[in-house]
């Protein structure tokens, strides 16, 4: 069984989401379950996002409306129909999809800086569809009134300590299934696309059909990240599908790293972090977050995850050992 | 939606000017920011996201130039000059740091300064909203134009924006400098090997960029209220305009800026609680058209 | 193997190519060569779908591919390496050749299994063995030599086993020896792989040493065909392209 | 992030907040350390970003009466302990923050000093968590009057939308009455404060003159800087009056752009949010006579106590106190009544006694503020209109909504949309 197998992301899966699992009882803190239930729609979310932008080069400004439609179409169809918290959620990612192939298709012929600003476009309508559509989404307030969650299978995600089991579940399958995406042979294709497409044209790669997977797959599991935190709050708000969504997941990948499957991951908690704790000390949260990002982006010029990869590979090499260099390097653009 | 104003607008004279007018003063202001925009991006090839901050920064110091020197000659100047400081300083010291880096990590930057501008905006001027008003040369009835009213600040402000844009293509269409950032645009390399040090003419096209977003603050100003964080909207918006336009094209950011404000002053008539959204159908439409905008050039 | 007819395209009434009619024979190993701007590259571009022509047609083995898409083109058995050459720089060589090979085999976008596939594995180490590269597996494309970097461009076109391979300057930007290395492992590939061989070359020394048939172009047309021996005689080519050689070798 | 850590943050977050409302800087933190067993009130609120003045306001306010109920001895003698946290104005944050401050901070109260958006995602974490909570800062009607949303542990002590409204129908249709205003025009915020209030004020002003009828509406974006097109469209439509619910800077850009295309000469000007001291001072040249009904003035009710009250705090705080000021300074007042009353601080206790509770306060028309039971919202608070002029005191002539039409009304108003 190698590092690169299947069989040992499930073993490093399992092994994580038991640590999560006994996490509350070793520290019983009610504000520790919910960070992690955040963090987890979070970091399903950026590494979405990073599957297109450091595997596949196409950097989306507009990645959030999956985000947003996620929560919204979880919580609308929960409330509205009742149907089953899984049909539900099978269905909000099937249109997750749909909206994926229809934008993708439009956006992903496009050269960088446009695919980022017309992928922001669709976002930016969805957004004002929601803020329009009042009677549906409830406009500007959000959606309101809470959102039923009927048990299902022994699940009751009405009580906290469910909701914190299922979304560490729904992210440790969730990036299984991405790492495995970014290890099959159409995870290669997408690096090779990214380095250069025109040549990848001219070795006979569809392109275009490689780039529109790439795009609905990833729509899907930002998608699962949007269910999830539409249950954390309860409801889902037009912000979940503002453009400062997407931006905040760009923000993820460039703290955590892009050259590291779980970079986003890293970065979901450094910001969560931030985010939770400098709103405590001060209301300057924008200087003190301004100048950490500068910090990262002057200093470190890499994402953290990425710095101690790389310093750890050069060590084996050192050491003399085989080191793979990572398959992936900055492309983005 | 409600076809039924639009219509009756389209047919009247009067209402044809009014809006024309609206739709030309809110486009003007958006050329001058988004043409600072395109061009940093069109010579440096860097997205500019604090671009939005200089904007702010140029009303603030205006402002404050005005509170001190009551003329809004030397506001409009002052402002544009600071600005363009700020830019050069902002470039030379972080932006230069990052050239050929991936374009997130600039992008990165210039969020960075852009929480940071605003904070320091919160800091030095206070958080409340403030208003500089109206200078009182331009405190006079409006005009009325073939039944329409027309502010004579906003023909002044046409005016200013078009000579700005004027003075602006001659530079760099007709001068020698301007064909050495035309040529940096295209080949940085190339005049690096004339001799020329790219580094002040980077520098000197982010002040250009500074000062256009300066007199863009400094002309909105009088009418517009100043918060921390009121260059965001604008960002956005100019956004919309240069990637309309063709990211790198200052004409295309002028067409796609007058569209914009026309979309504004005409949808507020017939989609008044979509106009935003109008904006955003008509760049995706643009670029389903053209991909890569109405005036750009395919990017090497 | 490859006919093209009155091939014709102009760039902004520039006429880049003119009514180029050629037949490349089945193994055949041709030279082209021609002035700069004659038009070699736009020549492939044509063939290769990178460009449609605005006349003529080009056939393979007897099928009109004018008009099809690059990558439908590459599918048909033309292969293609460039000038510069055109690699992946962020992937390692067996990486980059086991995912064209997997490419080549119609798994390229294969989800549900583990890169790498055994038997794409196994044919990109040939190749690497075959072009010499083995010990450079683990290399990203990116560190790899300029001669290296040319030759991987080659190797990913044959990893693709064309019927028609188009080599655009194998040894652009190669100093002497490096020249001769290459070109010796060009013409020991093809001897191997029984394919159809086009070059481009400016070099002229390597032309008449490998080259069965040379064909020159000229301002957008054919100046001449022949062996060797024919062109080395031929009055217009000594004319508008021999006389310039030295001035261009090695540009 | 384990619990012992929590609490030393909690602990500095607590020096903190005191220290940054530039008050206190010993009061509180003594407190934090002598008194353990004090009571922890969390606040969530607008601190950063284009609405800071507002969260700022409503905690300075809060502060300075919390510190003289401290001085009083507290709430049933336990010291106050505010944990004040920054939401940034964005629901999921606010919902977030309530929980942590509940969960983690081991707040007993809950000041959700949101604005609407975030006060219903707050709403939500109430009804999860069911701890004492209260609205200061939503005016949004349906907060409290939808019985869907009705939470127990649950009160609003604000103004709301409906109430303004009728007050500020009843005025307009006076006033156009006695000038013949007949074709009007709304342009108000598109969200939902906005499009509800401009709702609701529209059919009291056709309720009480039916003559009136609108011609024209336009909805420009919250925060959007350039008004031009909605004036020009204002002016092609060419109303005899206007009616905005715009507040804020966005108001003041309004102003400013109206000016120079002088509609508020043309037009006869009815703007909610314009006797505010923060958009009255910001603006430079205010005409003179728009309409507006009160948000805070120190000169209504023209009673000692309320001008004592503004004063105070303008000499505390170097600036004029705001709408969100007094709401939050009313809060304080009831929980310190309440606490008296029950002569204990637990939560459903106190949210007993708030049920239908009356204060003295400076900010109700007749010197009292009520939390009617019915739906646990504030009744009783200076409400009224007046025009303004360039200079101190801003607004003359106000006249006083009267409460016994305003509960007439509200109480049709809710069956019209079924809320009984």
């Amino acid at each position: 069984m190698t590092r690169r197998s299947l069989a040992f992301d499930l073993l490093v899966g399992a092994a994580a989401l038991a640590i999560l699992a006994l996490m509350p009882i070793v520290w019983p803190s009610k504000a520790l379950v919910d960070f992690v239930i955040r963090g987890s729609a979070f970091a399903l979310f950026a590494t979405s996002l990073n599957f297109l932008v450091g595997y596949g080069g196409m950097v989306s400004f507009g990645h959030g409306m999956f985000f947003g439609l996620g929560a919204y179409s979880f919580a609308l169809l929960m409330q509205r129909t009742g149907m089953p918290i899984p049909a539900a959620f099978a269905l909000t990612l099937l249109m997750c999809a749909a909206l994926g192939l229809i934008v993708g298709a439009i956006c992903v012929r496009l050269k960088e800086i446009y695919f980022a600003f017309l992928t922001l476009a669709f976002q930016m309508l969805l957004y004002s569809l929601i803020i329009l559509w009042v009677p549906l989404t409830g406009g500007d307030q959000g959606l309101r009134g809470g959102i039923p969650r009927p048990p299902f299978l022994g699940v009751n995600l009405a009580n906290q300590m469910h909701l914190y089991l299922m979304s560490c579940a729904l992210l440790v399958v969730g990036l299984i299934l991405m790492h495995h995406l970014v290890q099959s042979p159409f995870g290669y294709t997408l690096r090779m696309i990214r380095d250069n497409a025109t040549r990848a044209n001219f070795l006979g790669i569809a392109v275009f059909r490689v780039r529109l997977t790439a795009f609905v797959l990833a729509g899907v599991f930002a998608g699962a990240g949007g269910v999830i935190m539409s249950l954390f709050v309860s409801g889902a708000y037009p912000e979940f599908a503002y453009w400062t969504i997407s931006g905040e997941g760009i923000f993820i990948i460039m703290l955590g790293g892009w050259n590291s499957f779980l970079g986003p991951v890293v970065g979901t908690v450094i910001l969560l972090v931030l985010n939770d704790f400098v709103t405590r000390f001060t209301e300057y949260y924008g200087l003190t977050l301004g100048i950490i990002i500068l910090l990262f982006a002057l200093g470190l010029r890499r994402g953290l995850l990425d710095v101690v990869l790389d310093a750890w590979r050069r060590q084996v090499t050192l050491a003399g050992v085989g080191a793979k260099p990572s398959g992936v390097s900055n492309a983005p653009l | 939606m409600d076809f039924a104003t639009l219509a009756t607008c389209l047919s009247s004279p009067a209402c044809l000017v009014t809006q024309a007018t609206g739709g030309l003063i809110i486009g003007m202001l958006l050329f001058l920011v988004a043409a600072g925009l395109t061009l940093i991006f069109g010579v440096l090839k860097v997205v500019n996201f604090a671009h939005g901050s200089f904007y702010m920064l140029g009303a603030y110091f205006a402002l404050t130039i005005f509170q001190l020197t009551g003329s809004y000659t030397l506001t409009i100047l002052g402002a544009g000059m600071a600005t363009a400081m700020v830019g050069l300083v902002f470039e030379r010291l972080f932006i230069s740091r990052v050239y050929g880096q991936n374009v997130l990590m600039q992008l990165l930057v210039c969020y960075g300064f852009v929480l940071i501008f605003d904070d320091a905006v919160k800091i030095v001027w206070g958080p409340e909203f403030k208003s500089m008003g109206m200078p009182a040369t331009f405190q006079v009835p409006p005009l009325f134009i073939a039944g329409g009213v027309v502010p004579p600040f906003y023909l002044f402000v046409v005016g200013i924006a078009f000579v700005i844009g004027l003075a602006l293509w001659l530079l760099i269409d007709r001068t020698r400098l301007g064909k050495t950032i035309r040529a940096a645009a295209y080949n940085p390399n190339m005049v690096a090997a004339l001799g020329i040090n790219t580094g002040y003419l980077y520098g000197f096209v982010f002040a250009l960029g500074g000062l256009l977003a300066g007199f863009a603050g400094a002309l909105a100003a009088p009418v517009r209220s100043l918060t921390p964080g009121m260059g965001f909207s604008v960002l956005i918006e100019s956004f919309i305009v240069t990637v309309i336009g063709g990211m790198g094209s200052i004409a295309g950011a002028f067409v796609a800026a007058l569209a914009i404000g026309l979309i504004r002053a005409f949808g507020s008539l017939g989609f008044p609680l979509f106009t935003d959204g109008l904006m955003y159908l008509f760049m995706v439409l643009v670029l389903i058209a053209r991909p890569t905008g109405l005036f750009g050039k395919e990017i090497a | 193997m490859l006919q093209v007819e009155d091939l014709s395209k102009s760039f902004g009434g520039v006429a880049a190519m003119q009514n180029v009619t050629l037949d490349f024979a089945p193994g055949s190993l041709t030279a082209i060569i021609g002035p700069n701007g004659a038009g070699k590259t736009t020549f492939f571009n044509l063939i290769t779908g990178a460009m449609r022509p605005d006349r003529g047609s080009v056939k393979l083995a007897g099928e009109d591919i004018c008009g099809l898409s690059p990558t439908q083109i590459v599918r048909r058995g033309i292969a293609r390496a460039f000038q510069i050459a055109s690699i992946f720089p962020s992937l390692t060589v067996e990486a980059i050749l086991t995912a064209t090979v997997q490419a080549h085999m119609g798994y390229a976008e294969r989800l549900m299994r583990r890169f790498p596939l055994p038997e794409c594995r196994d044919r990109a180490f040939e190749v690497m063995t075959m072009l010499g590269l083995s010990d450079k597996a683990a290399v990203p494309a990116s560190s790899l030599s300029h001669g290296d970097q040319k030759l991987l461009d080659i190797g990913l076109a044959l990893a693709l086993e064309p019927r028609v391979l188009l080599l655009d300057e194998p040894t652009a930007g190669m100093g002497p020896e490096e020249r001769w290395q290459m070109i010796a492992k060009v013409q020991e590939l093809w001897e191997r792989q029984k394919m159809t061989l086009i070059f481009i070359e400016h070099d002229m020394d390597i032309v008449f040493k490998i080259a069965q048939t040379i064909r020159v172009l000229c301002y957008g047309r054919v100046l001449a065909e022949g062996t060797p021996a024919e062109i080395r005689g031929h009055p217009e080519v000594i004319a508008a392209y021999l006389g310039t050689s030295q001035e261009t070798r090695g540009s | 992030m384990t619990h012992a850590h929590r609490n030393r943050l909690d602990r500095r977050t607590v020096l903190k907040g005191a220290a940054a409302s530039t008050v206190g800087l010993l009061a509180v933190p003594m407190v934090a350390r002598s008194e353990n067993k004090a009571i922890k009130i969390g606040m969530s609120t607008i601190l950063s970003g284009r609405v800071a003045q507002l969260g700022t306001s409503s905690r300075n306010a809060l502060m300075m009466e919390v510190e003289k109920i401290n001085a009083a001895g507290g709430l049933a003698g336990r010291q106050i302990e505010m944990v004040i946290r920054d939401s940034k104005g964005q629901p999921q944050e606010a919902a977030r923050l309530s929980r942590e401050l509940i969960n983690s901070d081991g707040c007993e109260i809950l000041i959700d000093a949101e604005a609407s958006s975030g006060a219903f995602a707050v709403h939500e974490v109430a009804r999860d968590l069911g701890m004492l909570t209260l609205h200061t800062n939503s005016e949004t009607s349906s907060l409290s009057a939808d019985p869907k949303l009705h939470l127990p542990n649950v009160f609003r002590a604000c103004r709301q939308g409906v109430h303004d409204s009728i007050v500020g129908g009843s005025y307009a249709a006076k006033v156009a009455k006695a000038k013949n205003l007949t074709k009007w025009m709304t342009t108000s915020p598109d969200y939902a404060y906005g499009r509800d209030t401009t709702a609701e004020y529209v059919s009291y002003v056709k309720y009480f003159n039916p003559e009136v009828e609108i011609v024209g509406e336009a909805w420009p974006k919250l925060f959007q800087p350039d008004y031009t097109e909605v004036l020009t469209k204002i002016l092609q439509t060419k109303p005899q009056a206007l009616y905005s619910c715009l507040w804020g800077g966005d108001l003041t850009a309004f102003i400013d752009q109206g000016n120079i295309y002088a509609l508020f000469q043309q037009t006869e000007t009815f703007a909610v949010n314009m006797a505010d001291y923060t958009a009255l001072t910001a603006v430079k040249n205010l005409p003179k006579g728009i309409h507006s009904g009160d948000r805070y003035i120190k000169t209504f009710p023209n009673t000692p106590a309320n001008a004592a009250w503004g004063d105070a705090y303008r000499a505390k705080y170097n600036e004029y106190p705001t709408n969100w000021s007094w709401q939050n300074a009313a809060v304080v007042h009831f929980l310190a009544e309440a606490a008296k009353k029950a002569n204990s601080t637990d939560g459903a206790k106190l949210a007993e006694v708030l049920k239908g509770l009356t204060i003295e306060s400076p900010f109700g028309t007749d010197g009292h503020l009520t939390l009617r039971a019915e739906d646990q919202t504030l009744v009783g608070y200076a409400i009224g209109w007046g025009t303004t002029i360039p200079t101190e005191p801003y607004v003359t002539d106000m006249t006083a909504g009267d409460w016994k039409q305003i509960y007439e009304l509200e109480a049709e108003w809710k069956k019209k949309k079924n809320y009984t």
